[in-house]
């Protein structure tokens, strides 16, 4: 933890911001949210790292994924997740979001989350200890520092795949597209 | 003149510095109470650092100017106050002109998050406002009594009259008044029993539902503008305000660690609740307050 | 108690077959057509809470079971008759081809939203329904999922797998 | 050039146009316009002159006076310049109805009649040119039919009961004095007995009481208000309705003097200091009920009454700050409450005559010079500083606490809250919030009905941020009364008891905003977000119904409810319930046989024997 290192704020400012005031969004996407609770009360206390949860996507730039993703739930974590303003970050619970975990085979739930959102950072468990959350944040702190924690960056390089995949997976969206997508034939590869 | 000017770029950024400590304070006790570390005292200044670097979305041009015009209107305020012996504009016009400056900055959030096309900054809006009425009514009672003792309306002469007399606080007619302005402090400064306009369960944080990157900062300086000035209202009517700033400080910080204390135990008044409260026990002292001034000035 | 149940009912229907489980569990099958008279029957006789409608897929008798779960509302705790303990299950069993049934609302209202959740996931109809709009589901699908013959991976190999990862760009 | 010729001009001005109508109605309307605005600079012209005029007048040898000094100027100027707005503003709102001719005859007439009370120098013109300005009132409210026939019939009843208790009043000062002309009534009244003098107070406080809505006598205001179309609206509610206050100021201090005024009653009990309590009460009960009405023009009408109690305590303070921040207020309340109801004005036209505050939403997007005009009204009305509204309302507040009159001043400022609340629920439910789909594509408002907005939206901020102009007038017409005149500045007063100056709180609002601006400017961009990319817990945002308007003060209006129910008003229609009931047993005696007729004559006749034979009266 380099936050007292006043060097390194003049130096770069908004990195280190950024990775000292971590606002995660409170929205239960699935089981792991029981996990959240406890991280920001006494017991464990996140707020030490300067993560604190906030009601809207528009004040947020953590977005933690907590566990299975339904059909029905990718519809507003898409929409949370485009709400939200840049620099964001998003993390994903346990094995059901990487690759559907236990429902490998259910009709209902979504198996790679990243094919529709940009995943920054997996925690394996299911679900994981609040410890394996902290872990989760430092990590996340180390790939700011490498410029690696880039997943707004490729949403808005190929958007027009995470849109087209989107689409796929949920038919017609009923909100416009975030960047300007050319309507150029849907099958070509950028 | 040198000195007036230094006087008026100094004591909005004095009052920025103090009022973000004092939100600092309020997390770091916050969390004491709950049995947990919280974050570093220097952790407002990082999340507003970070908010200014974030993108943000607007809804239009009321929606910017609002938010700018409620932090100007802070700051003015702030210009009227005397922190100490440093108080720059207070020849123009003494605790009328602070009164109904201070409604510049409801105002300005309110016409700004009304551009926010949302139903919950309605909400929260509406609430706010209807709060501002309910503490009104004991403010002006109290502030009405304090200018009827004292026979003035210009705030410096209120602070000198007390140099001399003594805390207002203690003398007699004005304890009612004091005591019921302790009453609704929370309730103006918005801490706990009384934040029912910006409750992040109800409907997700009122006003600010839509400020995102700078809208957010700007909105959580005004926040502890609004801390200073009120805190510091109460200290220069009623404690005497001190001849030097940090004095001033120290009475600043005893008040505002109990409005914290009060903060940190009470659960959330729904909006009857809290206007039942204000317009019972602090309105019916306020009103005797001012009786017993009226009686005893003679 | 339950005997005098029993007799009432096999007395008043014709071909339905009536067996106790244990103390308090009474299996009840009948024909689909006196299905709801039946349930006018068990209503009026006191179990006036239709608690639960499922289905089951019998895909080797080529049939569908619909079993309506009834028990009666504690009005009069104190003298708690052994009548009210009792959990009444009505089985009937209908054709897998256009599978249809007549509403229950009627009777119950409560039965709704089951219905609707039965429609949308068996495919059974009923007839009567206000709203047999889609319940749960996101995405519609040609073999309703909890039919037996709904194969789930094909499902998932076919719609999920096929939507292509994204590449990273060049880093 | 004198002011007989200024009446002519006005009053021929209006028969013109009428005439003018018939031949077309280009020159009509430009004909109207030139007319008011000619008024404008006649009447500016005439600044610091005072005139006198008598003409011999054969009935009763009554002489007809007209005269001008610096009080009826001060009203003269702003009865012309609200008239030649609202004029301007009627040129594109009455367009499209019919009977146009009939309105600007009616609407010149009243701005004449106005000019006319303003500039009579005796109570017989007085009268005159008042029930003249009565009239035309009530025909220009019932102009659009339906229920504002209803509204006018209840405006012209009230009216009248005025004018008759008016006519009582000057009757009664002619018969003891045997003059009207007010400049020997002054003298002569200053001898008469307390009870006299009480009793001319009380006729004359009636009729100008109802004009101006005090209290007891201010139900018709709302009605009438809310169903005049919406350019007359500005003018009944922005100076017509100020006549009242015009009769207070011309009775308390050129006829009966200060110190005769002030010495009626003593302590408690003087006759200034209930008027004083009845203007207090006026404020708040009135701007609570603004607060939960649904009709934009009743909320304002409503407010209308609110202000007018500023006026009301702050004339009858009797103090050099009080009465001079009064008539500083009757300016200022003219100029936001007519921008106000411009505003609403223009939204009606551009919406087809919606007023209703739950159907609307998101305007400022497509009208935002109508926006600026309301927010700026809004702010005066409120009394935000650097807006005209607050300058009158420091002066009035800061006499109160000076004099020591705490709880008057606390019923003042309650009032103020209450005006922000019910203000800003008419902003958010008009302008701000989401744009319905119907209104997607509406139209800016037409530039004939930009300009009056513009020019009152400066007049509010220029008066705000330079109060110096206008209170330079009103020292004058203090002097006048026998205050001592207060050293006015141009940016405020200064006195060792407090000093107000407007300049430094303009120069710091606008230094903190530039700061705060620039502090915006260059932090990180910020994307504009059509309306749909609200918050909205990741669902859609449904179309129409994403703006919450119904019942905006909810759990207050559920607490103070059933204190607000208007009283007054029931009590009214109780009392023609009863006459009409009563009226009704009276019509079952003309049968239409002649035997009854007969039979009444004859019962009648024994009657009278039967007193003779018994008391012998004769």
């Amino acid at each position: 933890m380099d936050r007292n290192q006043i060097a390194k704020w003049l130096e770069a400012p908004a990195k280190m911001a950024n990775k000292y005031s971590l606002h995660a969004i409170y929205f239960c996407t699935g089981c792991g949210i029981i996990e959240v609770p406890p991280v920001i009360t006494a017991r464990w206390d996140a707020e030490r790292f300067g993560v604190i949860p906030v009601a809207t996507p528009r004040q947020a730039n953590l977005f933690l994924i907590t566990g299975y993703v339904s059909v029905k739930t990718l519809r507003p974590i898409i929409r949370t997740y485009e709400q939200m303003h840049e620099p964001k970050y998003t993390v994903g619970f346990g094995s059901c979001p990487v690759n559907g975990g236990m429902y490998w085979d259910s009709y209902n739930t979504i198996k790679h989350l990243d094919k529709y959102i940009p995943i920054d950072g997996w925690i394996a468990g299911c679900m994981p200890r609040p410890e394996a959350i902290f872990i989760a944040v430092t990590h996340l702190w180390t790939l700011i520092d490498k410029d690696m924690a880039e997943g707004y960056v490729r949403y808005r390089k190929s958007y027009r795949a995470y849109r087209r995949n989107q689409e796929m997976a949920l038919g017609k969206l009923d909100w416009p597209p975030l960047y300007p997508v050319s309507d150029e034939p849907r099958g070509d590869e950028q | 003149m040198v000195a007036k000017v230094a006087q008026i770029i100094l004591s909005p950024i004095l009052a920025l510095v103090i009022g973000v400590f004092f939100l600092s304070l309020a997390r770091k006790i916050m969390a004491r109470f709950h049995w947990r570390y919280g974050p570093p005292l220097v952790q407002p200044v990082i999340d507003i650092i970070r908010l200014f670097y974030q993108k943000s979305v607007s809804h239009g041009q009321m929606f910017d100017l609002g938010l700018i015009l409620s932090l100007a209107g802070s700051i003015v305020v702030v210009l009227f106050l005397p922190f100490g012996p440093i108080c720059p504009l207070s020849g123009s016009g003494g605790l009328l002109v602070i009164l109904y400056i201070t409604l510049l900055a409801p105002l300005g959030m309110a016409l700004s998050g009304g551009q926010g096309d949302n139903p919950n900054i309605s909400i929260g809006i509406s609430r706010k406002l209807i709060l501002g009425l309910g503490y009104e009514v004991p403010l002006l009672l109290v502030l009405l009594a304090v200018m009827t003792r004292y026979k003035t309306i210009s705030i410096m002469e209120v602070v000198s009259a007390q140099q001399r007399t003594g805390w207002s606080l203690t003398s007699l007619p004005l304890l009612l008044s004091g005591l019921s302005y302790l009453l609704i402090l929370p309730a103006i400064l918005g801490i706990r029993p009384f934040d029912v306009s910006s409750a992040p369960q109800e409907i997700s944080s009122g006003p600010m539902v839509e400020y995102g990157g700078k809208y957010l900062a700007l909105a959580k300086i005004e926040h502890a503008f609004a801390l200073f000035i009120n805190i510091a209202l109460f200290v220069n009517l009623f404690l005497g305000g001190a001849a030097n700033p940090l004095i001033f400080f120290v009475k600043m910080l005893v008040v505002f660690v109990l409005g914290l204390c009060i903060n940190a135990v009470f659960p959330r008044f729904r909006i009857e609740q809290a206007i039942k409260y204000l317009w019972k026990w602090p309105a019916l002292l306020a009103f005797l307050g001012l009786i017993v001034t009226l009686a005893t000035r003679g | 108690m339950s005997k005098s149940l029993r007799e009432e009912l096999e007395s008043t229907f014709k071909n339905i077959q009536v067996s106790i489980l244990e103390d308090s569990r009474m299996a009840v099958t009948a024909e689909t057509h006196s299905v709801l008279a039946i349930l006018r029957f068990l209503k009026d006789a006191g179990f006036d809470h239709l608690s639960l409608i499922s289905a089951v897929d019998w895909i080797e008798d080529n049939v569908f079971e619909l079993c309506f779960i009834l028990t009666s509302y504690m009005q009069n705790d104190d003298e708690y008759t052994d009548r009210q303990k009792l959990h009444i299950i009505l089985k009937t069993r209908i054709p897998r081809e256009q599978p249809q049934v007549k509403t229950a609302i009627g009777l119950f209202p409560n039965a709704e939203p089951y219905e609707r959740e039965i429609h949308e996931l068996f495919g059974i109809d009923f007839e009567g329904h206000p709203r047999l709009t889609p319940l749960l589901l996101e995405r519609d699908y040609e073999i309703p999922p909890f039919r037996k013959d709904f194969d789930t991976r094909k499902y998932v190999e076919e719609v999920f797998n096929s939507i292509p990862p994204i590449e990273i760009k060049n880093k | 050039m004198s002011l007989e010729i200024l009446l002519i001009i006005a009053f021929g001005g209006a028969f013109l146009t009428y005439l003018l109508g018939k031949v077309s109605s280009r020159a009509r309307d430009s004909f109207a316009v030139a007319v008011s605005l000619g008024l404008v600079a006649f009447v500016a012209f005439l600044y610091g002159k005072p005139l006198e005029k008598t003409f011999y007048f054969g009935f009763l040898d009554l002489d007809l006076v007209l005269r001008l000094n610096m009080l009826s100027w001060f009203f003269a100027i702003t009865i012309a310049s609200v008239g030649a707005l609202s004029i301007i503003f009627s040129l594109s709102y009455i367009k499209a109805r019919e009977k146009t001719d009939f309105y600007y005859l009616m609407m010149l007439l009243v701005n004449a009649a106005m000019l006319g009370i303003v500039l009579a120098g005796d109570l017989l013109s007085f009268y005159i040119f008042w029930e003249i300005m009565s009239w035309s009132a009530f025909l220009l409210i019932s102009y659009n039919r339906g229920p504002a026939l209803a509204a006018g019939m209840k405006y012209i009843v009230m009216s009248i009961i005025g004018s008759v208790c008016f006519l009582v009043g000057m009757l009664s000062l002619y018969v003891s004095f045997d003059t009207l002309n007010i400049s020997q009534i002054a003298p002569a009244i200053a001898s008469a007995s307390h009870g006299y003098v009480l009793f001319i107070l009380i006729a004359f406080g009636i009729a100008f009481g109802i004009k101006n809505a005090v209290l007891p006598f201010h139900t018709w205001l709302p009605d009438a208000h809310s169903e005049a179309p919406s350019p007359f609206s500005a003018v009944l509610s922005g100076i017509l309705v100020r006549m009242g206050m015009y009769g207070f100021l011309l009775i308390f201090y050129v006829i009966l003097g200060l110190k005769a005024f002030l010495a009626l009653g003593q302590g408690l009990y003087s006759f200034h200091y209930i008027l004083a309590w009845i203007g207090a009460i006026n404020i708040v009960i009135p701007t609570f009920i603004a607060m939960l009405q649904n009709d934009s023009k009743r909320l304002l009408a409503w407010h209308g009454v609110g202000q007018g109690g500023y006026m009301v305590l702050g004339v009858a303070l009797g103090t050099k700050l009080g009465v001079a921040g009064g008539t500083f207020h009757i300016v200022n309340h003219t100029s936001y409450i007519a921008l106000l109801f411009l505003v609403v004005g223009a939204i009606e036209y551009r919406t087809g005559g919606v007023r209703d505050l739950n159907s609307l939403g998101g305007l400022a997007k497509r009208m935002p010079i109508t926006f600026i005009g309301a927010l700026v009204g809004a702010c005066g009305l409120i009394g935000v500083p650097l807006t005209n509204g607050f300058v009158s309302k420091w002066l009035i507040y800061k006499s109160l606490i000076l004099e020591g009159h705490p709880f008057l001043a606390f019923a003042a400022l309650i009032g103020t809250w209450g005006t922000i609340l019910s203000l800003f629920k008419f902003l958010h439910n008009i302008f701000l919030g989401q744009l319905p789909e119907k209104y997607k594509d509406i139209k800016k408002a037409p530039f004939s009905m930009q300009l009056p907005i513009v020019v009152l939206s400066l007049v509010i901020l220029v008066f705000g941020i330079l109060p110096g102009i206008p209170l330079k007038v009103i020292n004058t017409i203090g002097t006048s009364f026998g205050f001592e005149s207060l050293n006015v500045t141009l940016w405020g007063i200064t006195s060792e008891t407090g000093t107000l100056n407007t300049i430094n709180i303009f120069f710091a609002v606008l230094g903190a905003g530039l700061v705060v601006w620039l502090l915006f400017r260059f932090a990180a961009k910020s994307v504009s977000v059509p309306q749909e990319d609200s918050y909205a817990a990741g669902a859609r945002t449904p179309a129409d119904k994403y703006h919450y308007t119904v019942e905006f003060y909810n759990p207050l209006h559920r607490m103070i409810r059933p204190f607000l129910r208007d009283v007054i008003d029931e009590f009214y229609y109780q009392i023609a319930s009863w006459v009409r009931a009563f009226a009704q047993g009276m019509r079952r005696i003309y049968s239409g046989d002649v035997g009854y007729y007969v039979m009444y004559i004859m019962l009648f006749l024994a009657g009278l024997i039967f007193v003779q034979m018994r008391w012998e009266i004769w």
